[in-house]
């Protein structure tokens, strides 16, 4: 489902945040991806999404190969994965409601599955209450959740979510990451960026390790240390 | 798209311009102001070109009648040159309003010169439609055995074509040149009306909308503020050139009405005024946010 | 604050701007254009008042002198016209002139007529500096007991008086209309480039900077914008103004010589128009981004 | 040094972020503000920094009140508080350096000084390779450490930090804290909002808790249930 060959990331001003990953990610597996701040964890993400390319090796998700990809696939690519960026990236003058409405517009789905999977998503993530709040005037976690509901919103095939519980408390954190391990088990394929040490060691999924973007460390059944 | 789908981008972009109050204001404001400039002086511009072209039909050529032409020549000639399209207008003056008009102008001393009523000849006096023709038209009336002598003042022919027409081009190049810079103007405020939003833009391509569904909603935006601008130039446009319009109308007895200006007709003059607005201000919206957000949607 | 301090913000102001490239280029761009529509069109409207003015100069008032006039006489007169300094033209036309040019409109019937050379008298024809004297010279004149006769037409001066009045109120109400739609647009533009870093602007208070210490650098980056489409306008204004200017200075043989268009003098409105740009897009550029930020600074 | 006297603060849209809230920190203390996402720590960070004004009660901090301050003194006043907001803040337009060598330019220190302490500021929290990066080139917890190294910048009186931790793994984490801690140990009043147990668990300092709004729990040395 993802696969990386020896990739490089060098950004334009210069840092090397990839040095020569390889790896593969199974379909319908669950993995993270640690390692301290700065070793290219979103960097990562930034790949298998396609919201950077690689300077050098290649990349494949769900069987588009992100160099040869099309420009009209892009949009189609990208809906049959769902992103949480570490800094969320809501759209400012929607609120919760809409925010979520809009990746569900955007595949197609009729306007009456729209009006009931909303809230039902919203209610997964514990944001029942504001709903009608625009994303500046939510509390980071609350936005961090949104995020994350806009992200399961459409089924993708692939979630990726990017320091999903940096703004949870413990408790919702390990209702988030439940959550996840659900989805998981419905057949998404799921790829979690974090530093949250207790979630990956409850979990006790695959840990790809990452320093100074070098692969350091990929453990089947891995914790945090 | 179907067409609850329509309808809910066009919603879309209703609430997005609410949403981003201060932009939208701010743009519509824009092109108010840049439709008004071109509004006030596109009809400058136009009325200008109208009174150049009404400077045309001041020129008129002299026909000089025989001594010995009677009533019934006369009023053959006079239908003749009535019938003649080329001739806006005909005017018949007699050997003794002739004798009235130069007496007038040397002071009564014709009578002491003894010159009687006869010294000088009856004459028609016509405007030509088209100043071009004068040759043409000068020529055929020559013939006439009736017609003694026909005059124009060559110099004031060349002169006033030549100067209405500089005008005319001066106008009309004016025009154009306004008109390209209001493009410049208009599509360049949607510009960074479209480049403050960028985030929203990305933020969409990255959640995987395509970019016709992208686009839409900022272009459908884009052609409401140049509609909203174009209405409100309009109006104020409108109610200006009403005004004025009014005062030439009504200035019949004062010092305005001396200087001979005219204004050109309301009606046609207010709807091509309309149309041209609605066309500038519409179009450039919906292009120039069609422009302006295509550089956003490369990633 | 320090000179040092002066200079780091100053340097400051220009880092904003080529880190802001996008809008500062708009915002630049919109500048210029709006000074190009201020330009061409100030110019047009200067040159039409320009051009009316000229007009007044075209009219003209008729001394006839008495049959007896001598020589002597004739030179004292001309003399002292020569001398009024309500006077901007003088020329003399003899009998014999008179005559000449009364046979070429009558196509040398005069003789047959029996009129001599002597049928007509000598007169001078001179050019008012200012129409509205005409009454008062024309009255003076009539004193002189070697002159028989001054005529001048009345309606023509009223009419060119009343005309080239107009056509210079017009001019000007336009100009004004025309500078007050540039303010309005300029400092949209500023205002639309301020509200898109009201980030910034916000973040700068919640750390403690001072109204003042935000305000300055966008101070200066208004002024600089206004600076920066001043100067490209004016040299863009000022090309095409030298190449018309060239020209009507060239034409003096062709047809645009004959409509008796002139233009108004070179370098005079050169500097006009730079200082015009200058005053207009600094200030406009310095006190619209103070106007834009003050309400960004409520927090 | 900071007294809240029954604040209440209900935000337009009508959420009740805070319900009497009455609380006094004195000079020098080090507090942790914990509580689940959307409990009101952000908000009561806000009404610190007059960010917010309260609906209801009295806010005192560094001896101004906050009602009662002086449009002109209130950049003063903030130059006495340094704060790491939940979002960073960080001026996009200025690398690292410059975001930080603004907070202090601003308290008109000399440009000699400046050049010295940005570098050493940087390094203390991690950060001497990207010094001339745009926040939009740095990592998550880059950033984080950006405003983190903005906000000690010039020696404040009172330092907030609304999460400080969120985005850094464990190790950044605890080097982080125990810089607050050293901070502290120097007469600065540090108030910390964080939902990481691990970091509020190792200092063992005073623990405010809000639950909805609501003060339920403050301990002199708590700890993260
Ligand atoms: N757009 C960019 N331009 C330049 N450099 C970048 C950019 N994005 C990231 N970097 C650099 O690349 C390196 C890796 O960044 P990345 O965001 O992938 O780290 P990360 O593992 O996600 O860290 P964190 O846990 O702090 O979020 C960092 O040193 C960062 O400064
Ligand atoms: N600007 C605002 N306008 C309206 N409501 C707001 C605003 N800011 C916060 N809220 C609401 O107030 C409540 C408290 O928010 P606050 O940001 O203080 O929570 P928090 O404890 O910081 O949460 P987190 O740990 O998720 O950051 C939330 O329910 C939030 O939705
Ligand atoms: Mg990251
Ligand atoms: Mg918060």
């Amino acid at each position: 489902m993802i696969i990386l060959k020896d990739v490089t990331k060098v950004y334009k001003n210069g840092s090397e945040a990839l040095k020569n990953i390889s790896l593969a990610i199974p379909k319908g597996q669950f993995a993270f991806v640690i390692g301290p701040s700065g070793s290219g964890k979103s960097t990562l993400v930034k790949m298998i999404m396609r919201e950077e390319l690689p300077t050098h090796g290649e990349v494949f998700v769900n069987g588009y190969d992100m160099f040869g990809i099309r420009r009209h696939q892009i949009p189609a690519f990208r809906r049959s994965i769902g992103v949480v960026f570490q800094d969320f990236k809501l759209l400012p003058n929607k609120t919760a409601y809409e925010n979520v409405e809009f990746a569900l517009q955007i595949t197609g789905i009729n306007r009456r599955d729209i009006k009931k999977l909303v809230p039902h998503l919203l209610k997964i993530v514990g944001l029942s209450q504001c709903t009608n709040a625009y994303p500046d005037e939510l509390s980071g976690g609350e936005q961090q959740r949104v995020a994350l509901a806009r992200a399961i919103a459409n089924g993708p095939d692939l979630l990726i979510a990017d320091e999903p519980t940096g703004n949870l408390d413990p408790k919702t954190s390990i209702g988030i990451i439940e959550l996840l391990g659900k989805i998981n088990k419905m057949g998404t394929t799921v790829l979690v960026a974090t530093h949250d040490s207790s979630i990956v060691n409850r979990m006790r999924k695959r840990v790809i390790v990452l320093d100074e973007g070098r692969l350091v460390d990929d453990q089947m059944r891995g914790h945090y240390i | 798209m179907s067409i609850a789908n329509g309808a809910r981008i066009v919603k879309e972009s209703f609430t997005n311009m609410s949403r981003n109050r201060v932009l939208t204001i701010t743009s519509i404001f824009t092109v108010f102001v840049t439709l008004l400039i071109i509004g006030i002086f596109g009809l400058f511009l136009l009325n200008i070109s109208y009174n150049a072209s009404a400077l045309d039909e001041l020129l008129d050529v002299k026909i000089f009648l025989i001594p010995e032409a009677d009533v019934y020549t006369i009023n053959a000639l006079n239908e003749t040159l009535n019938l003649d399209e080329k001739i806006i207008s005909v005017e018949y003056i007699s050997q003794e309003q002739a004798y009235e008009a130069t007496k007038e102008l040397f002071d009564d001393d014709m009578e002491s010169l003894g010159l009687g009523a006869d010294f000088l000849p009856a004459s028609f006096v016509i405007t030509l439609k088209d100043y071009e023709q004068v040759d043409y038209v000068v020529e055929m009336y020559r013939q006439y055995p009736s017609i003694y002598k026909v005059t124009y003042h060559k110099e004031s022919f060349d002169f006033t074509s030549n100067y209405s027409k500089w005008i005319r081009n001066i106008s009309g190049a004016l025009g154009v040149v306004l008109a390209t810079l209001a493009v410049l103007l208009i599509s360049n405020t949607i510009r960074l009306t479209v480049h403050s939003r960028n985030e929203e833009v990305v933020i969409m391509k990255y959640i995987g909308a395509t970019e016709a569904r992208i686009k839409i909603p900022f272009v459908i935006e884009g052609g409401l503020i140049g509609f909203f601008g174009a209405i409100i130039s309009f109006i104020v446009t409108g109610f200006i050139y009403v005004k004025i319009y009014n005062v030439f109308m009504n200035s019949s007895s004062d010092e305005l009405f001396l200087t001979g200006l005219k204004i050109a007709p309301l009606q046609e003059t207010l709807l091509m005024v309309f149309v041209g607005f609605i066309v500038l201000g519409v179009i450039l919206g919906l292009v120039g946010s069609l422009f302006a957000i295509r550089k956003h949607l490369r990633v």
